[in-house]
């Protein structure tokens, strides 16, 4: 498959010339800029091959793919089995008990949400602050919230102890004659979850149309009537890319208060309780920056996977994730700063149950896991981040950004699972060993995730194409003086310029 | 308002046997208990003062639902399956539970308990059962309710006689039984009534005063000396 | 109201689109009646001035005012139709429903805006033409004649400056 | 096996609920017309009305008075009887399970009989059929004297009466060389543990008066137990639970001082204000540490027989102490606590019972209760039964009697043996034999009502009995409180199964068998003969009811659950006192006393009792109150002696005595000592249905047969034992989650 579109993308080029996606390497690997300031042909030439690229990629369908779906589907169709079981038999057949009443399903929730992050807020503060470096990422990093999204979301149904009755919690006029209550966290929960998945679905189907539409364009069948619903006959006039940026700016903006509230909130569902390890004010900020050092670990890994899996590694290149890589370290640093303010003020305070919890973490039978996390998402960054050879190593970079998850999804753990071990009635502290419906439900959500980047890949473009086209063309524009640079954020276009 | 005399519990157990009688509490079974999933809508707690022997001294601690005034698992639930009745008592209502579980996380006293699978009884044992008291179903929380039944139906019966109801006719099943009279139910808000007597007592505290809950079971201490 | 009159050319480039369009302002048609399809959106300058305005922020600002609305009556009107006492708080102004307020609220932007683009965009009163090559990079230029102009008049008009004249491959609502 | 039951089912078969349901939507509210009024918490709606039978709890031998609450003919709640003077309204965690005998799912449901040997199957047969063979065997074994055995964990007083006669043709005391039974042997591991017989031994030796005593404890003010579980399964455990409120109530500033002294903590232990852990078997001699101390400072009570004192001569208060390990300075504080009391009141405990010294142990406590003046106290006499026509009632009978049993049954002497109400495979050391013995017994006979470890291993016939709650009788509460009582028990809900009372059977057997037999037992079914019996309290004055017509006596009687008198007894004359206090040698230990070998100590369980109760859910998941074990057996290892062994909570080990051995897993327990280990009786049954079946371990399996020194008794508590790691370990159903060893704020 790969050699095929290769082989195609050369062959609409003048025998002999080099094609733009090698002399785009060779001036990746000077050290220079990605792309040159083209001429309108080569522009043209540029174009031609993305499109090969990536709508290509959409239509072959080869046995490694059909494998990888075999098998990622016989892991969610596991993970839905467990879950009839466990409608069947009653949420008792999971770990939980007294003390412990939440699992691993709201360790995933918090977990899955967090991932959620990065993408919709690393894609709109690159784009508010036009960073133009950003452009072939930013679909993958969009669909990524989504994704996680969707999967995030299905925990705190999964969890519930009557899963048939979840719609209770929908704020609608009903025949029970009775609200939700607004004063829980948990439909704060549910109102933020609505807003954020509604808003990053959006946020990645704004952008994508112009993609949609081209796709319609190159498509015949019933592939084409799809697209030319979703495309809302876009025909590309000035006027709606008007429409489209405007709606991108005001969209770009209200996203990211979005998503810092729907990580604060997961936060308060824990901060506003009265157990010891959970009631804390720090929890906001400590939880934001968990879920942006979780999400843009995930989306390396992403990315990694997917430059090698759907041959773009001409787009999302080695500099991305160099770029990616730093993000990455600044965000360690963060993160632990948090960590280490709570850890402390807990310590110096003395409270028994505190004492009792972090003993439980350092020294009891969490121990493991604690140091585990401190290794992985501290120690295993902060050594290794500062190398530029580390950075631009795809298989580093893959552990350390899968490792960083692991340490992520252990933090949850520790927070969510063993903080009510420890409560102030010492008759009552507990442990939890999870049911193995539990380990194929998480399981299943990790195979979901994997499934449905990989079915993405098959219906809709993996790259923004019509956002990488612009990105030359503002390049080529700004040189003539058509349009006037409008940040001061280097850009790809000036020499030397973003490294 | 329930008052608990920690000087006359003996530890007997017999308030638990009598509340899983009286409000159809189903039994787990080994494993699911040993997994600490018992129903037990109260327990008497056994804390260790000192384990070193022979000087070895322990406290019961029979606790209840403390029915909070400002109950921390209230607020918490998505769909008001815990509230506040007009009688001061922290409700549960079992048909609108689904089962998220947020307010036993919230409860500093762990008392609540969740029905992780559909109660069972073994035919006939379910000719047992209160027909006063719902049989809870899978996936929802449950708890001690001060015997809500017993409290309505004296005060039906005070209201069929034309009459106030008289201190010490509401009683839960756990005070009717308890041997010693360790625990004694009442009116907390009448200052003449023998809970409100007690509670007056020196040795009256609330578990964990500190948090604000307010809860009106109030403990009298055990005394460790001769005039304690 | 009769079916517009279309006249559809092709141009090249950038460049192409300026000539046509100075062709078609020197021949005396409005900015409105001119489209440009292209699969890139193109700079202000070479489009010769600012777009036509949308009633994009109007949505949004609607949107803004809904949510808030929806807000407030979640959080404060539904506790005055069902006044359940929990934990001790006070049944209509506290704290909690602000955080309340605020999700509804961003919540009503962000769908009130995409209902505003989709509105904008897909309820179109007619079919417009369509080349299906504008995906492949090719640029059009779709003139709505009006009906003091005659059609020959802007057809030359395309042609003096570049433009090629050709008929519309497909329509698209 | 289980079956799913909803509130909708239950409703439906309740029937008569359906319309109350439908009455309460009818109220104008339009949130009410919903079929289902998700508003309202269902607990707001009131349906049908309670009746409440008064009758007797049977699910110990004390004798408490209940009160059960049934609607639609159905039993729902039992409570205590507010009226019985012994427990006042009060009920122990054993007596509320008692719902749970009634509807237990794994009742017998009619007579049955093995369709070949003892190894076969049983078939159902008619209750013609069961009278007729029982009929004829005990004909057939009428010729050989004894040929009959009645033996029984416990038994109400009119069986008990009605079985007596019966064993011993009408007549009563001893067994005469011609009767075809003997007296009914009643015993098991409980009744064992509680003492009984030692007690009304000492009370026979000062008081002329084979009684057990009563303790006023709610009129005394130090109150010292010596190893008697009060608040456990103690004889009568609720009157203790009930009058120990009394005392810790006592005044505005003193809530009473009690001091318990037992090696092993105990859930009545706790409750003291101190805790004297004596070496096991050595508890009575704190009572001549303080006896001496109490003479010496001269604050003995000054009406005390005088000839108590030469009791205490020989004894060297501050080496005795030593000896005890305990420290003399706080006894001679106690002793002068107890010297500067008002009321002060010593139990000798049924814990004395288990070592080789018991006898000497109980009159030290006694001596002690003469050097205070208890006898003048909180120490009386039981009131006994109100009419000697109404007895015998039930006495438990001594070891000796039971070994005596088993020794005619191996023998070949018994013929046919009758098992009411007990369990003896499960319930009797396994060293005594009984199971070889029985394979001797060509027609064994099990009433239970349950599935036990004898009916299914080695009954012929099984003849189930109606449960407590299903039939009549009476009883006479022992020890009781100081107002004469007869108990009376009678039928709160139709029988639920094809079950028949042992009274009628008995009778219709000694109708089959005429003669002396027939005439001795001449009632025609058990409501006749309880009629005819209780009529002799009709007239009697100073009494709860007092009826001309016996008629309505006894309609009375049953209505509020018994009679009693009004009037105390007289209390104790002055004691004879013997003149010398044998003090026996110390406790022996079998099994000798190399290293590695701990003491056993086994106790009833506070809720399974000696396993009566293994067979009632509730009694299975509520929590033994110390260790908060529930479903399963462990054994107390003292912390030290764990670490040592290298074993911690849930690791099971191997027990092993010289005649027995069991596996139960291992409780790490702060209050014994590092000599001892325990084991509580309760679980280990080979059948007894689902709840009981194949769970825990019977430690009397364990048991070596030891005699009290000077007594036919069986010192339960002597037997050394070693432990062994098997490697295994499980989760140990627990309450607390963990060692719960942080107090809670404010605690």
């Amino acid at each position: 498959m790969a050699d095929d579109a290769r082989s195609g993308a050369r062959g609409g080029h003048d025998p002999g010339s080099p094609s733009p996606e090698e002399t785009a390497r060779r001036l990746e690997a000077a050290g220079v800029r990605t792309t040159p300031a083209a001429t309108e042909a080569e522009l043209a030439r540029l174009d031609r091959a993305l499109d090969d690229q990536v709508f290509r990629s959409m239509s072959a369908i080869s046995l490694r793919f059909v494998l990888v779906v075999l098998f990622l589907g016989g892991v969610v169709t596991l993970g839905a089995f467990a879950f009839g079981w466990q409608i069947y038999r009653g949420i008792g057949v999971t770990g939980l008990n007294r003390p412990v009443f939440w699992g691993f399903y709201i360790t995933s929730f918090v977990f899955w949400i967090g991932i959620s992050h990065s993408g919709t807020l690393v894609s709109a503060i690159l784009r508010v602050l036009k960073v133009e470096w950003r452009r072939p990422l930013t679909r993958a990093a969009e669909a990524m919230t989504v994704f996680a999204l969707m999967i995030g979301g299905l925990f705190p149904i999964i969890h519930l102890g009557r899963n048939w009755r979840f719609y209770w919690m929908i704020p609608i006029p009903n025949d029970r004659g009775l609200w939700p209550n607004f004063r829980s966290a948990l439909m704060w929960d549910l109102l933020a979850i609505l807003t954020y998945i509604t808003a990053s679905s959006l946020f990645l189907y704004f952008p994508l149309v112009p993609d949609l539409a081209a796709a319609r364009d190159r498509s015949r069948g019933i592939r084409h009537k799809v697209y030319a619903v979703l495309s809302l006959g876009w025909r590309g006039t000035q006027q709606q890319w008007h429409r489209l940026h405007l709606g991108m700016r005001i969209f770009t903006v209200i996203v990211i208060p979005i998503a810092v509230s729907v990580h604060s909130i997961v936060s308060w569902d824990f901060g506003m309780t009265l157990v010891e390890g959970w009631r804390s004010t720090i929890f906001a900020p400590y939880f934001v920056i968990g879920a942006i050092y979780s999400g843009v670990a995930a989306l390396i890994s992403v990315l990694i996977v997917l430059r090698k899996a759907t041959h773009l590694e001409d787009y999302l290149t080695v500099r991305h994730i160099d770029r990616m890589g730093k993000v990455l370290l600044a965000v360690a640093v963060i993160w632990f700063y948090f960590f280490w303010s709570g850890y402390l003020t807990d310590w110096y305070g003395g409270n028994a149950v505190a004492r009792a919890l972090q003993d439980l973490h350092t020294v009891g039978a969490m121990a493991p896991l604690f140091w585990a996390m401190i290794v992985v998402n501290m120690a295993v960054p902060f050594l290794f981040l500062w190398w530029r050879r580390v950075r631009t190593n795809m298989a580093a970079m893959l552990a350390i950004s899968l490792l960083v998850n692991v340490g992520m999804w252990i933090e949850r753990f520790l927070i969510v699972v063993t903080s009510p071990m420890r409560n102030s009635l010492s008759f009552d502290w507990g442990g939890y060993r999870p049911g193995w419906p539990e380990i194929a439900i998480v399981s299943a959500t990790f195979a979901a995730f994997a499934l449905l980047y990989v079915i993405f890949s098959k219906l809709l473009p993996l790259i923004s194409t019509w956002e990488v086209k612009e990105g030359w063309r503002i390049d080529r524009w700004q040189r003539e003086g058509v349009v006037e640079l409008e940040t001061d954020v280097p850009t790809l276009s000036e020499p030397g310029g973003a490294r | 308002m329930l008052v608990v005399d920690l000087n006359l519990c003996t530890g007997c157990q017999a308030c638990v046997a009598a509340c899983f009688a009286e409000n159809n509490i189903g039994v787990a079974g080994e494993d699911q208990v040993a997994m600490g999933r018992g129903r037990h809508w109260i327990k008497v707690e056994r804390y260790w003062r000192s384990t070193e022997y022979p000087d070895v001294r322990a406290v019961y601690l029979p606790l209840p639902c403390q029915q909070c005034g400002n109950a921390p698992c209230e607020p918490v639930c998505p769909v008001f399956a815990s509230v506040h009745s007009k009688d001061g008592l922290n409700s549960q209502v079992y048909n609108r539970c689904i089962g998220t579980r947020y307010c036993a996380q919230n409860c500093p006293y762990k008392v609540r308990v969740f029905n992780y699978f559909a109660p069972r009884f073994d035919p006939p044992l379910e000719q047992q059962l209160n027909p006063d008291v719902t049989v809870r179903s899978v996936g929802i929380m449950e708890k001690c309710t001060f015997c809500v039944q017993r409290i309505r139906r004296a005060r039906e019966e005070a209201k069929v006689e034309g009459r106030e109801l008289v201190d010490g006719e509401i009683v839960p099943a756990c005070a009717q039984t308890c041997p010693p009279g360790a625990i004694v139910f009442g009116d907390g808000e009448d200052p003449r009534s023998q809970v409100a007597r007690l509670a007056r007592s020196e040795r009256g505290f609330r578990l964990f005063e500190s948090l604000n809950t307010k809860p009106p079971v109030v403990y009298l201490k055990k005394g460790d000396t001769k005039n304690g | 109201m009769s079916d517009p009159t279309f006249v559809t050319a092709r141009v090249a480039g950038e460049r192409g689109v300026a000539d046509a369009l100075q062709g078609l302002r020197q021949a005396g048609l409005s900015r409105e009646s001119i489209e440009i399809l292209s699969n890139v959106p193109l700079p202000e300058p070479v489009l010769g001035g600012p777009m036509k305005s949308t009633k994009l922020p109007v949505w949004t600002g609607a949107g803004l005012l809904i949510g808030l609305g929806l807000g407030v009556f979640f959080s404060i009107g539904t506790l005055f139709l069902y006044p359940v006492l929990v934990g001790g708080q006070p049944i209509r102004f506290a704290p909690p429903n602000l955080v309340i307020v605020y999700e509804l609220t961003m919540f009503g932007i962000i769908v009130s805006t995409v209902s505003g683009f989709i509105s904008e965009t897909r309820l179109r009163p007619a079919a417009r033409p369509y080349w299906r090559d504008v995906s492949l990079g090719a640029v059009y230029v779709v003139v709505e004649v009006p009906p003091d102009l005659v059609e020959a008049r802007v057809r030359r008009a395309l042609e003096e400056h570049g433009a090629e004249v050709v008929e519309a491959e497909e329509v698209l609502p | 096996m289980f079956t799913e039951f909803t509130r909708r089912e239950f409703f439906k078969k309740a029937g008569i609920l359906g319309t109350a349901l439908a009455l309460s939507g009818c109220g104008g509210n339009r949130a009410e017309e919903r079929l289902v009024p998700f508003l309202k918490a269902p607990e707001e709606q009131v349906a049908g009305v309670f009746t409440n039978y008064a009758s007797l709890c049977r699910q110990c031998p004390a004798g408490c008075g209940i009160l059960v609450k049934t609607m639609g003919g159905r039993a729902h709640k039992i409570e205590g009887n507010p009226r019985h003077p012994l427990n006042q309204g009060k009920l122990c965690a054993r007596g509320q399970a008692g719902l749970q005998a009634l509807y237990n799912p794994d009742r017998l449901t009619g007579p049955q009989a093995r369709v070949g040997g003892r190894d076969s199957a049983f078939g159902s047969i008619t209750w013609d059929e069961a009278v007729v063979r029982l009929t004829g065997a005990v004909k057939e074994a009428q010729a050989t004297p004894g040929g009959v055995g009645v033996l029984a964990g416990q038994l109400p007083d009119h069986l008990y009466r009605l079985a007596s006669l019966m064993m011993l043709n009408g007549q009563g005391g001893d067994r005469p060389s011609s009767a075809m039974g003997r007296p009914p042997v009643v015993w098991n591991l409980l009744r064992a543990c509680d003492g009984g017989n030692l007690l009304a031994d000492a009370m026979n030796d000062l008081y002329g008066q084979r009684r057990l005593p009563f303790f006023d404890i709610g009129g005394s003010d130090v109150l010292l137990s010596f190893a008697a579980n009060l608040f456990e399964t103690w004889l009568s455990p609720v009157y203790f639970g009930r009058t120990y409120g009394e005392m810790r109530r006592g005044s505005e500033t003193s809530r009473g001082y009690f001091v318990h002294v037992e090696s092993r903590l105990s859930t009545t232990g706790v409750n003291a204000d101190e805790w004297y852990a004596a070496p096991p078997g050595r508890e009575a001699e704190v009572a001549l540490v303080l006896g001496k101390v109490i003479l010496t400072e001269q604050l003995a009570s000054p009406d005390r027989p005088r000839a108590v004192d030469a009791y205490f001569a020989d004894v060297d208060p501050r080496r005795l102490a030593g000896d005890l390990g305990l420290s003399f300075e706080s006894l001679v504080s106690l002793a002068r606590t107890i010297g500067g009391a008002e009321a002060a009141l010593a139990i000798p405990g049924g814990g004395l019972g288990g070592s080789t010294n018991a006898r000497a142990a109980v009159r030290a406590v006694m001596a002690l209760n003469l050097l205070v003046g208890a006898d003048q106290g909180g120490l009386r006499v039981s009131t006994g039964v109100p009419d000697p026509v109404l007895g015998p009632t039930e006495r438990v009978s001594s070891f000796e009697e039971v070994q005596s049993l088993v020794e005619a049954m191996r023998g070949g002497e018994v013929q046919v043996l009758l098992v009411l109400d007990g369990d003896p495979l499960h319930d009797l050391p396994a060293a005594l034999g009984f199971e070889a013995a029985a394979a001797k017994v060509p027609l064994i006979v099990d009433f239970s009502s349950f599935p036990t470890d004898t009916g299914e291993v080695l009954a012929d016939l099984r003849l189930p009995s109606p449960t407590y709650l299903e039939t009549w009788g009476y009883q006479v509460p022992q020890p009781g409180t100081s107002l004469a009582t007869l108990g009376a028990q009678q039928p709160v809900v139709r029988q639920l199964h094809d079950t028949r009372s042992p009274v009628d059977l008995l009778l219709a057997v000694a109708k089959g068998l005429g003669g002396a037999v027939a005439a001795a037992l001449p009632w025609e079914n058990e409501v006749s003969y309880l009629k005819d019996s209780v009529s002799v309290l009709a007239t009697r004055g100073g009494a709860s009811i007092v009826s001309a017509d016996p008629e309505a006596f006894h309609a009375r009687w049953q209505q509020f659950g018994g009679w009693w008198s009004t009037i105390e007894e007289p209390r104790l004359g002055p004691p004879s006192v013997p003149a010398r206090l044998e003090l026996g040698p110390p406790p022996e230990n079998t099994g000798g006393s190399a290293s590695g070998r701990y003491l056993l100590r086994v106790y009833p369980s506070l809720l399974l009792a000696e396993g009566r109760h293994a067979n009632l859910p509730w009694m299975q998941e509520v929590a033994d109150t110390m260790t908060t074990v529930m479903w399963d057996s462990w054994v107390e290892v003292n912390p030290k002696a764990a670490a040592d062994l290298g074993v911690r909570t849930g690791d099971i080990v191997k027990v092993s005595s010289n005649v027995g051995s069991v596996e139960a897993p291992v409780y790490v327990y702060p209050g014994i000592g590092p000599d001892m280990v325990a084991m509580p009786l309760g679980q280990g049954h080979r059948a007894y249905g689902r709840y009981a079946a194949e769970r825990g371990a019977d430690p009397a399996a364990l048991l070596e047969m030891a005699a009290v020194a000077g007594t036919g008794e069986l010192a339960w508590s002597a037997t050394q034992v070693s432990l062994e790691k098997t490697g295994r370990s499980k989760r140990l159903a627990r309450l607390e989650r963990s060692a719960a060893e942080e107090i809670p704020e404010g605690l």
